[in-house]
C-alpha cells in the first residue's frame, strides 16, 4: 500500500455548550486515505461525521476545538499548521462539497465569481483561465449551457444544478481531496440521481480522494469505496462498501441496513365494517396562495384534487419538492382555505376556513408537522402542551388532566416524568413522539402526518413508522402520510397518490405500487430510489428525457 | 407581470405610501397644534393681548374662517406648490425655509460624510475582529457615546476646541464661510456632536448586520475556500448585510434633520428644527405644517431609500 | 450659611456694590469706591478694572463686531409697533429713530424732535428737525411723525403699545415740521413715552417690513427673522460723524452658556445679558468685560387679590413675610440684584421712594398670617415658568421656606411657551416679569389702576386712580414726586404683588469694545449701543 | 393540587434553557440593581431635602459636608442625585414598559390578524416615526404643560412605534411557525394565541430591546428638560441635573460631573447587561 493520503490519528474534539459545559463530541478516531480512495463517513446526527470531515481542512465550527490527536494531509500536519497556513490549505488541497449548495453560494454575486474564487485567493492561474476551466468543470458535470451559467445569480438556477456546481467549486483548484458533506441529502431523489453521477464521473477522471458524509447507506453505497460507521464520536466499524453491506459486523452498523429491509404492510381492518362513510373525501379541491382574484389565488397549487380514504386504511401521497403534497395536508386542516371544492370528513362538509369548523369537525382531524423542533413551542412544557388539547377539546382539568397526559406520553412509550421538560430538553425522536401525542390527545379520527419522518435519523424514523401501526391498532385511526419517501410510504399506506404540480397523477393500492405503477412519472420515482447495492447506480438505466420532463431542476 | 418590471412595482408601491403617510401627518400635525392653548394673535400680541386687540388681529389674519377650511386652503396650495404664508411675518414660507433648511441639508450631509464612513468602517471592523480588542475598544466607545446627553457633548466641545484651545470657533453659522479652510472650521463642532450621536447606533447595528451574515453557510464556505477574514467579510458578508445597514444608517440620518434643536441652539446654527420650534412658539401653522413635512419627506425618503438600496443589493429582487 | 471662598460675592462686598449699584452707580465710580475701601479686589474686582477702561479711552472709527442677544424667533420683526424682544429692540434702534429718549440718568432728551412743548400738558406741539434723511433719501416730514404715531391706534397693526397711545385723541400735521398731539388728559409724562422703542418713526405709507428704511445710524443690510441682521454705518446720519463702527452683526444665542462660551472663544464682541452665575467663568479672563446695567427690571410673585387664597385676609401678607429676599439676591441673582420694597419703581427711577423698607424674611410672622387666613395645612400652588427670569428658582426658595413651617406651597412649573397668554395674569398665584418703564405713570396705569391692562393683582382702589390722574397733570415736579412716593406705598402695601429684587443686567463684552455706558431703559445700553461703541485697535 | 397547578406552567428560566451570565452582564446587573435601591430608599437617605439651600456659594466643591458639591443655587448635589434617581430611574422605567407593553400587544395582534389591520396600523406608526420626537415633546409641552403622568405617557409614546416595529417582525416570524399554525389548527382563539404561544418566545428579545429603550428614554428625558417638560422643582432628574448647573462645566464643578456620572453608570450599566445577555436570549431576536 502506497503512503496514505490523509491520516488521523486518535482525534479528538472538544466543544463548549451555551451553558459553558465542555463536552468532546469526537473521541479518539483515527483512520487513513489513500490518494483516489473514497470513504464515506456513514452516522446519525450527532454522530460527529461532519465535525470529522471539516476538521481535515483544519477548521472547526464555532465552539468547537481540536482538543488532541494529529491529522496528517500529505504529509503535513493539519493541526500544527497556523491559521493562515492553514488557510493556504483549503481549496488547494482540500476542498469543500456543502451540504445545501442554496445556502453556501452568496446570494449576492454570480456563480462564476464564487466558483473561481479559489483560485484568485491563492493566485492559481489568470482570471480567464480559471473561467475556461470552470467551464470544462461544468461540461463535466453535465450541466446545461456550460458557457453561461456561470454568469447567472444562485437563485436563478435549480437546486440539483447548484449542487452540481458547488462541486466545480470544490474542484477548480485541482485539491488532492475532496470533501462531500451530506451533498444530495436536501435534492429530490430523481435529482439526486443526477448529480450522484455526476460526482462519481469527476472523481473517477481525476484520480481525487474523497471523504463522502451522509447518514444514507444506499446513497454511499454507490459511490464509496470505504465506509466508516460513526456513532457518539466514535468509529464502530471501518470497512470496504461492499463488506459493510454484506457482513456487517458491529450490531449498529445491523440495525442501520434493517432500516432498509422493506416492511410489508398489513392492512389494519377495523372490527365494524359496516361503516359505509368514508372517513376523509376530498372533491374536486382546489387551493393556492396570495392575493385572490375574482375567486382564484395568484398562485395555485392544487388543481383538482380527487380522493377517498377509508376509516381504517392509511392513504399515502408521495411527490417531490414543489408537488402540492404539504399543500393538501393544509387545506384539509383548514389552515389553507380552497377556493374550490369540497372537503368531507366523515361524511360532514367541512367549511373551508378554519374558524367555520366546529370544535367537533377540528377535533377529529388532527395534524402533524415534519419538523418538531419548531412544532412543539420551546416555551411551554410538555405538560402543558398535551395537557392543552386536552383542555381545549375535553374540558380536561387537575388531576384527571394529569393523568391523561401520562396515558399519552404512555401511549407514545415516553416515561412519565418527561411531562415537566421542556421540548428543548428533548431528543429529536422523543420530540416527534410528544408531537404524535398531542394529536392523539385530541382523540382524532384522522391524522393527517406531513413527511413525520423525513428529518429523523433511519432506525428512529422506523420506530416511529412502528408506533404509527400500533396506535392504529390500539385507536382506530386513519393515516394520510405525506411523504417523499416512498418507501416509507410503503411500509404504512393502503393507498398511494403520487402527486405531481398539484395534481394527482396516479392513485393505486401500495402493495401493487412498485410493479403497477403506470404514469411514466410514478415509474420514475420509483426506479430513483436508491438500493442498496453497490451496482445500482451504474446499472440504472433512465429515460433521459423523461427525467428532463419531471426532474425538478 | 414581467420580472424586470418588480422593483419598480415596489418602489412605486413604496411612494404610493409614502404620499399618503405624508396626508396624514400633515392632517394630524394640523389639528394638533389648533388644539393648543393660545394662537398666534395672543402669541404675537404677547404682553400686551388684551382681548380686543386680539380679536382684531385674528381678524386681520383671517384666522376666523374655520379649521378645515384653512387646512384644505393650505393643502391645495402645496399641490400647487404653494407652502403658504407665515402668520407672524407675512414672509413666504417657501422663503422663511429656503435658506434654512439649506443650512440643515448642508450640515446633514458632511455629518453624513464624515459620520457614515467612519462608522460603517468600526462597525464593519468591529465585527470582523470580533471578540478582539479593537472590538472590545469599539463597543465600550460606542456604549459612552450613547450614554451621554447630547448637551453634554456639544457644551464640552465648545469649552475644549473653542474656548480653550481657540482651534474652533464656537458658532456654527457666520457670515464667511467663504473658503474651505473657514467652512471646515466652521463645522467642525456641530458635526463632530452630530456624528458622536448618530454614530453609535450605526456601529452598533452595521457590527450586528455583518456578524449575523459571517454566521451564514456562504460565509463559511469562503473560509473553506482559504478567504482570509477580510475577504469573508468584505467580499461576502458585507454585500449581503446591505440591506439592514442602509437601514440602520437611514434611521440614524433621519435624525439629522429635524433632531438636530439641541446643536442648532447650542451652536446657533439656524437650522430647520429651530425653525419650527419657533413655529410651534408662535402657533405660526403654515410654518408648523411646512416643518412637519419636510421632516416626513426627509424621513420617508431615507427609509426608501434604504429600501431601494436593499432592493438593489438583492439580486433576487433586482432582476 | 456663611460660608465664605475668596471668590464670592459675600458680606460686605457684597453689601457695598448693592448700596452702589443702587444708587445707580457707574462702575467707575464703583471701582474707586471698592478700591477706596481697599475690599473687593477679589470681587470681581479685575471685571471692574477692565470696565472702567471702557469710558477713559479715546474712541476709534472702524471695524465690526458680532453681537449676540439671547431671544430671537421668526417672530423677529423690523416693525417698531410689534417689536417684543430686546433683539427687535437692538435692531430698531439701529435703523430708526426715536423723537425723544432717554439718556443716562434717566433724562429725557430730543431726538429726531428739536422740541416738544406744552401748556397744559394735554395739547403738544412737537418741532421735528430739519434736513434728517431716511436711508431711500427721502426727508423727515410731519407726515412720517403723524403715520408712525396713528398706527399704534389701529388694531389691525397689533401694536404693543396700543393701550398707552389710546390716549393721543388727536395727531395732526400742522406744516412740515409741527405735529399736535391732543391727550385725552392732561399727561407731563408725553416726551418720555415717546422715548420708548414702539414709537420709532417710520416713513409714512410703509406697510413691508422686511427691510428697514428708517432715519437712523446703520442701514440695514440683511435681516432673516429668527437669523440674523446685519447692518451697515448709515453714512448721511442726522446727528453727523458720530458712529464708529462700521457694521455689526446681530443675532440671538438663546442658550446662557453657548452666549458666554462665544464671547469667550471671540467668536462675538457681546453677550447680552449673561446669567450672574456665569460671572465666576469671565473672571481672569483679560479679554472680556463685563457691564451691568441696574434697571427696573424684576421678577414679582403676583397673587391675585380675586381669587382663593389671595381673598383670604393674611395670605399676602403672609408671603411678603415668607419671601427671603436676601436669599433671593444672594443665590437666585449672585448679588446682581437690589432688594425691592414691592412696588414697581425702582431706585434707577428718579421718583423711587427710598423711604418704603423691605419686609424682613419672617417664617414666624408669616406663619401667624397663614393661621389667620386659615391657610396652614392646605396646598397652595405657585406658578412659576423659565419665561419669567428666574421665577422657578424664586419659587423653590420660598417652597422651601414654607415646607420649614409647614405652609404647603407647590411650585407648578409651566413649559414658558405661551406661559404669558396662559398662565400670566390668570393663575391665582403666579409669577411675571416686568420690563423696565422709564415713568411711573406708565407703570402705574399698565399695572396697577383699576383699569390696567395688566392688573397683575386685581389691585382696586379708586383713590389711587384719582392720585394717578392728579399726578399727570401736575406740571410742578415736587408735587408730583410726593404723589408718586404716596403711590409706592400704597402699591407695597395693599397690592398683591411681592417684588423681592430689581434685577441687574450684565452684559459681557470683549475688552477691547468700549464705549459701552449703561442706560435705564435696559441692557445694552438700552439697546442702542450700536451707536456708540467702538472697536479698541480697529484701524 | 398546588403542586400540579406549579408543574402545569413551568416557567422557563435561563437556567432551564441552558443560559448564563457572564461578569461583566454580572456586573452591569448589580449596578442596575443599585441604582433600583438608591430610588426606592433615595428620599429617606439624602441628608438634606432636595430644595433647600444649604450653602450661599454656588458651584461649591466637594467638601464633607456636601458629598459631591453644591449646585448653582447652593443646594446639596448629593441629596439632589438621591432624589433624581427615583425620578430618572421611575420614569424611564414607566415609560419604557409602557411603550414596549403597548408596543408589543399591538405588534403581536398585527402580526396575528394580519391583512387590513396590519397595513394601517404599520403606516401610521411610521408616519409616527417621521416626526422628530424632541418636537413632538415640545407640542406637548404646549398642549397640556408638564407632569409626571405628562412626561410618561410622553416619552412612551416616542418609543412605541419602535417598539411595536420590533415586536411585530417577531411575531410575525413566531406566527409562521408550526406550533402556532397547530394551535391555530385546534381552533385557538386570537387572544390565546397571542398571549400563550407568541408571547412566551418573543419575551426575551423583547426585554433586551427594552433594556436599549430604557438607555434612550434616560437621555430623551434630558433633552427633554431642555425643552421645558421635566419633573417639578424642586425635584429634577438627573438630565436636568447636568442642564441645570452645565455653566458650571468650564469650571469643573461637581455640581455637573456627578450627575453625568450617574446617567453614564446607569445607561452604561443597562448596554453591559443587555449586550452580554446570554446570546440564546438574543439570538432569537434576528
Amino acid at each position: 500500500m502506497t503512503q496514505p493520503l490523509v491520516t488521523v490519528n486518535d482525534l479528538r474534539i472538544g466543544a463548549v455548550t451555551d451553558a459553558g459545559r465542555k463536552v468532546e463530541i469526537i473521541r479518539g478516531v483515527s483512520f487513513e486515505i489513500a490518494p483516489g480512495e473514497i470513504v464515506a463517513l456513514i452516522g446519525e446526527s450527532g454522530s460527529g461525521k461532519t465535525t470529522i470531515a471539516l476538521s481535515l481542512m483544519g477548521y472547526t465550527r464555532t465552539g468547537c476545538s481540536i482538543t488532541g490527536g494529529q491529522i496528517t494531509l500529505d504529509q503535513t500536519d493539519v493541526t500544527a499548521l497556523s491559521e493562515r497556513k492553514r488557510a493556504a490549505l483549503r481549496g488547494t488541497e482540500v476542498s469543500y462539497v456543502p451540504q445545501s449548495a442554496a445556502a453556501a453560494f452568496n446570494p449576492s454575486k454570480r456563480i462564476m465569481d464564487q466558483v473561481i474564487e479559489i483560485t484568485a485567493i491563492h493566485e492559481l492561474m489568470p482570471k480567464a483561465e480559471a473561467e475556461a476551466k470552470a467551464v470544462d468543470l461544468f461540461r463535466a458535470l453535465a450541466l446545461p449551457d456550460p458557457e453561461h451559467i456561470g454568469h447567472r445569480y444562485p437563485h436563478q438556477v435549480s437546486g440539483g444544478q447548484l449542487q452540481r456546481l458547488s462541486a466545480a467549486m470544490a474542484l477548480i483548484g485541482g485539491p488532492k481531496l475532496v470533501i462531500f458533506d451530506e451533498p444530495t441529502t436536501a435534492l429530490d431523489v430523481t435529482t439526486q440521481i443526477e448529480v450522484l453521477r455526476a460526482f462519481k464521473s469527476v472523481m473517477q477522471q481525476g484520480g481525487m480522494a474523497g471523504v463522502y458524509v451522509s447518514h444514507d447507506l444506499a446513497v454511499v453505497a454507490q459511490i464509496a469505496d470505504r465506509i466508516i460507521v460513526l456513532k457518539g464520536g466514535e468509529i464502530q466499524e471501518t470497512g470496504t462498501t461492499e463488506q459493510i453491506l454484506t457482513h456487517p459486523a458491529h450490531p449498529y452498523t445491523r440495525q442501520l441496513l434493517a432500516a432498509f429491509e422493506p416492511v410489508p404492510h398489513v392492512s389494519f381492518q377495523p372490527e365494524a365494517k359496516a361503516v359505509p362513510k368514508p372517513i376523509l373525501e376530498v372533491i374536486h379541491l382546489h387551493a393556492g396562495y396570495g392575493a385572490i382574484r375574482k375567486g382564484e389565488p395568484e398562485i395555485k397549487i392544487l388543481k383538482d384534487v380527487n380522493f377517498s380514504l377509508e376509516r381504517g386504511r392509511n392513504l399515502g401521497v408521495i411527490g417531490e419538492s414543489g408537488s402540492g403534497k404539504s399543500t393538501l395536508a393544509r387545506a384539509i386542516a383548514g389552515i389553507l382555505p380552497p377556493y374550490q371544492g369540497g372537503i368531507l370528513l366523515d361524511g360532514q362538509e367541512l367549511r373551508g376556513d378554519l374558524k367555520r369548523r366546529s370544535k367537533e369537525q377540528l377535533r377529529k382531524a388532527q395534524i402533524v408537522f415534519q419538523l418538531a423542533d419548531t412544532a412543539l413551542n420551546p416555551a411551554h412544557s410538555i405538560e402543558q402542551i398535551l395537557g392543552r388539547p386536552l383542555a381545549f377539546y375535553h374540558g380536561l382539568k387537575g388531576a384527571a388532566r394529569e393523568a391523561r397526559v401520562k396515558e399519552l406520553l404512555d401511549m407514545v412509550r415516553l416515561p412519565a416524568n418527561l411531562r415537566h421538560r421542556l421540548p428543548g430538553e428533548l431528543s429529536g425522536g422523543q420530540k416527534q413522539r410528544i408531537n404524535l401525542a398531542r394529536a392523539l390527545a385530541a382523540e382524532p379520527e384522522l391524522i393527517l402526518c406531513d413527511e413525520i419522518t423525513s428529518a429523523l435519523d433511519t432506525v428512529v424514523a422506523a420506530a416511529i413508522l412502528d408506533l404509527l401501526k400500533e396506535l392504529q391498532r390500539e385507536l382506530s385511526l386513519s393515516y394520510m402520510f405525506i411523504s417523499h419517501d416512498l418507501s416509507t410510504v410503503e411500509a404504512i399506506c393502503d393507498d398511494v397518490l403520487v402527486m405531481l404540480k398539484g395534481e394527482v397523477v396516479e392513485a393505486l393500492p401500495a402493495a401493487r405500487m412498485s410493479a403497477e405503477a403506470q404514469h411514466p412519472y410514478s415509474r420514475l420515482l420509483i426506479s430513483s430510489i436508491p438500493q442498496l447495492d453497490t451496482g445500482w447506480l451504474a446499472q440504472l438505466e433512465q429515460d433521459l428525457t423523461l427525467v428532463a420532463q419531471f426532474a425538478n431542476r | 407581470m414581467p420580472k424586470s418590471l418588480l422593483p419598480w412595482i415596489l418602489v412605486s408601491q413604496r411612494l404610493g405610501i409614502a404620499l399618503l403617510t405624508l396626508v396624514i401627518v400633515s392632517f394630524a400635525v394640523f389639528f394638533a397644534t389648533e388644539l393648543l392653548p393660545g394662537d398666534v394673535a395672543e402669541i404675537l400680541l404677547g404682553q400686551a393681548a388684551t382681548p380686543e386687540a386680539v380679536a382684531g388681529l385674528r381678524t386681520a389674519m383671517g384666522l376666523d374662517e374655520p379649521a378645515m377650511h384653512r387646512f384644505v386652503g393650505w393643502l391645495v396650495g402645496l399641490a400647487g406648490g404653494d407652502m403658504g404664508t407665515s402668520y407672524v411675518n407675512k414672509m413666504a414660507v417657501s422663503d422663511l425655509m429656503g435658506g434654512r433648511l439649506v443650512n440643515s441639508l448642508r450640515l446633514a450631509a458632511v455629518t453624513t460624510l464624515v459620520s457614515v464612513p467612519i462608522a460603517l468602517a468600526l462597525g464593519i471592523g468591529a465585527a470582523m475582529w470580533k471578540g478582539s480588542m479593537f472590538d472590545r475598544v469599539v463597543s465600550v466607545a460606542t456604549i459612552s457615546v450613547i450614554s451621554v446627553p447630547e448637551f453634554m457633548v456639544a457644551t464640552l466641545a465648545v469649552l475644549i476646541f473653542a474656548v480653550w484651545l481657540g482651534w474652533l470657533p464656537a458658532l456654527a453659522y457666520g457670515a464667511n464661510v467663504d473658503s474651505w479652510g473657514a467652512m471646515l472650521r466652521a463645522y467642525a463642532m456641530p458635526v463632530i456632536t452630530l456624528s458622536f450621536v448618530v454614530s453609535a447606533q450605526m456601529i452598533r447595528m452595521t457590527r450586528a448586520a455583518v456578524i449575523e451574515t459571517i454566521n451564514t453557510p456562504y460565509v463559511e464556505m469562503a473560509l473553506l475556500k482559504g478567504a482570509s477574514r477580510r475577504r469573508m467579510v468584505l467580499g461576502h458578508a458585507l454585500p449581503n448585510a446591505l440591506g439592514p445597514i442602509a437601514n440602520a444608517v437611514a434611521l440614524s440620518l433621519s435624525y439629522l434633520v429635524g433632531g438636530v434643536i439641541i446643536v442648532e441652539t447650542i451652536f446657533n446654527y439656524p437650522g430647520v428644527a429651530k425653525l419650527m420650534v419657533d413655529a410651534v412658539a408662535t402657533r405660526d401653522l403654515p410654518l408648523i405644517q411646512s416643518c412637519a413635512m419636510i421632516f416626513c419627506v426627509s424621513y420617508l425618503s431615507l427609509i426608501t431609500l434604504a429600501d431601494l438600496i436593499a432592493i438593489l443589493s438583492n439580486p433576487r429582487l433586482r432582476r | 450659611m456663611t460660608k465664605k471662598t475668596p471668590n464670592n460675592w459675600t458680606g460686605r462686598d457684597d453689601a457695598l456694590v448693592e448700596g452702589m449699584i443702587r444708587r445707580g452707580a457707574s462702575r467707575r465710580e464703583l471701582l474707586k469706591m471698592l478700591m477706596a475701601s481697599g475690599v473687593g479686589m477679589a470681587v470681581g474686582g479685575s471685571l471692574l478694572t477692565r470696565a472702567s477702561q471702557a469710558v477713559a479711552a479715546t474712541p476709534v472709527f472702524g471695524g465690526s463686531i458680532k453681537a449676540a442677544g439671547w431671544s430671537s424667533s421668526t417672530a423677529d420683526t423690523l416693525d417698531p409697533a410689534k417689536a417684543s424682544l430686546s433683539t427687535d429692540y437692538v435692531r430698531c434702534c439701529s435703523f430708526y429713530n426715536r423723537l425723544t429718549f432717554l439718556a443716562e440718568g434717566g433724562v429725557t432728551e430730543m431726538e429726531l424732535a428739536e422740541s416738544i412743548s406744552t401748556d397744559d400738558a394735554q395739547t403738544w406741539e412737537i418741532k421735528l428737525k430739519s434736513g434728517v434723511e431716511f436711508h431711500d433719501g427721502s426727508t423727515l416730514t410731519a407726515d412720517d411723525v403723524v403715520f408712525s404715531l396713528k398706527r399704534h391706534l389701529d388694531e389691525a397693526v397689533g401694536s404693543k403699545v396700543n393701550s398707552i397711545a389710546k390716549q393721543m385723541t388727536e395727531i395732526t400735521k400742522l406744516d412740515d415740521t409741527t405735529v399736535k398731539v391732543v391727550l385725552a388728559a392732561p399727561n407731563a409724562d408725553l416726551p418720555t413715552i415717546l422715548a420708548l422703542h414702539h414709537f420709532m418713526i417710520i416713513k409714512d405709507g410703509t406697510t413691508d417690513f422686511t427691510t428697514a428704511n428708517g432715519t437712523g445710524p446703520f442701514i440695514c443690510e440683511a435681516f432673516e427673522p429668527g437669523v440674523r441682521s446685519v447692518a451697515v454705518k448709515n453714512p448721511n446720519y442726522f446727528k453727523g460723524n458720530t458712529v464708529y463702527l462700521d457694521s455689526y452683526e446681530y443675532f440671538a444665542i438663546p442658550d446662557n452658556n453657548a452666549r458666554v462660551n462665544a464671547l469667550l472663544s471671540g467668536d462675538i464682541q457681546v453677550a447680552a445679558s449673561v446669567n450672574a452665575r456665569s460671572l465666576r467663568m469671565l473672571e481672569g479672563q483679560p479679554s472680556v468685560a463685563t457691564s451691568i446695567t441696574t434697571s427696573g427690571n424684576y421678577t414679582n410673585l403676583n397673587i391675585r387679590k380675586d381669587l382663593d387664597p389671595g381673598m383670604k385676609e393674611g395670605f399676602i401678607e403672609g408671603m411678603k413675610y415668607l419671601i427671603n429676599r436676601e436669599a433671593i439676591q444672594k443665590s437666585v441673582f449672585r448679588g446682581l440684584a437690589e432688594i425691592g420694597n414691592d412696588q414697581p419703581v425702582s431706585a434707577a427711577n428718579k421718583y423711587h421712594n427710598p423711604n418704603i423698607a423691605p419686609k424682613a424674611y419672617d417664617p414666624e410672622q408669616a406663619k401667624f398670617y397663614f393661621e389667620k387666613a386659615g391657610l396652614m395645612g392646605t396646598e397652595v400652588p405657585i406658578v412659576a415658568s423659565d419665561a419669567a427670569t428666574s421665577s422657578v428658582d424664586m419659587a423653590m426658595i420660598v417652597q422651601q421656606a414654607g415646607a420649614e413651617i409647614g405652609m404647603n406651597l407647590k411650585v407648578d412649573r409651566v413649559p414658558s411657551d405661551g406661559y404669558w397668554s396662559n398662565y400670566w395674569l390668570k393663575a391665582p398665584v403666579h409669577f411675571g416679569n416686568i420690563n423696565p418703564r422709564p415713568t411711573p405713570d406708565i407703570l402705574f396705569s399698565l399695572l396697577y389702576t383699576s383699569d390696567a391692562p395688566w392688573n397683575e393683582s386685581q389691585y382696586k382702589s379708586e383713590k389711587f386712580d384719582s392720585m394717578l390722574v392728579e399726578a399727570r397733570g401736575a406740571l410742578d415736579e415736587d408735587k408730583r414726586t410726593s404723589i408718586y412716593w404716596d403711590m409706592q406705598e400704597m402699591v407695597a402695601n395693599e397690592a398683591g404683588t411681592i417684588i423681592p429684587a430689581y434685577i441687574s443686567n450684565v452684559d459681557a463684552i470683549s475688552s477691547n469694545l468700549k464705549g459701552l455706558a449703561p442706560n435705564p431703559l435696559g441692557g445694552q445700553m438700552g439697546y442702542a449701543f450700536a451707536e456708540y461703541v467702538w472697536l479698541d485697535g480697529a484701524a | 393540587m398546588m403542586i400540579e397547578r406549579s408543574n402545569a406552567f413551568v416557567i422557563p428560566t435561563p437556567k432551564r434553557l441552558g443560559y448564563s451570565f457572564n461578569w461583566v452582564g454580572r456586573v452591569g446587573l448589580a449596578v442596575i440593581l443599585f441604582w433600583a435601591v438608591v430610588a426606592i430608599v433615595g428620599p429617606w437617605i439624602a441628608p438634606h431635602p432636595p430644595g433647600e439651600i444649604v450653602d450661599w456659594d454656588y458651584f461649591g466643591p466637594v467638601t464633607a459636608d456636601f458629598w459631591m458639591g453644591t449646585d448653582y443655587l447652593g443646594r446639596d448635589i448629593f441629596s439632589r442625585i438621591l432624589m433624581g434617581a427615583r425620578y430618572t430611574v421611575g420614569i424611564a422605567l414607566a415609560s419604557v414598559v409602557l411603550a414596549c407593553a403597548g408596543g408589543v400587544i399591538l405588534g403581536m395582534v398585527a402580526a396575528v390578524i394580519g391583512g387590513w389591520f396590519d397595513m394601517i396600523l404599520s403606516r401610521l406608526l411610521d408616519a409616527f416615526n417621521g416626526i422628530p420626537s424632541l418636537l413632538f415633546g415640545l407640542v406637548v409641552v404646549a398642549a397640556v404643560g408638564s407632569s409626571i403622568p405628562v412626561l410618561i405617557l410622553t416619552l412612551a409614546a416616542i418609543y412605541l412605534p419602535g417598539s411595536y416595529r420590533f415586536a411585530r417582525a417577531l411575531a410575525v416570524n413566531v406566527n409562521a411557525t408550526d406550533y402556532v399554525t397547530v394551535a391555530r389548527a385546534r381552533g385557538e382563539s386570537t387572544p390565546y394565541l397571542i398571549t400563550r404561544e407568541i408571547f412566551p418566545n418573543i419575551l426575551g428579545p423583547v426585554l433586551a430591546d427594552l433594556g436599549l429603550r430604557f438607555v434612550f428614554i434616560v437621555l430623551v428625558l434630558s433633552g427633554l428638560s431642555f425643552l421645558g417638560l421635566g419633573v417639578q422643582p424642586p425635584n429634577a432628574d438627573w438630565g436636568a441635573l447636568v442642564r441645570e448647573n452645565i455653566e458650571g462645566l468650564s469650571l469643573g464643578a461637581p455640581a455637573v460631573i456627578f450627575p453625568s456620572i450617574a446617567i453614564a453608570t446607569l445607561t452604561i450599566s443597562v448596554n453591559m447587561f443587555i449586550d452580554n445577555l446570554p446570546s440564546k436570549i438574543r439570538d432569537r431576536s434576528e
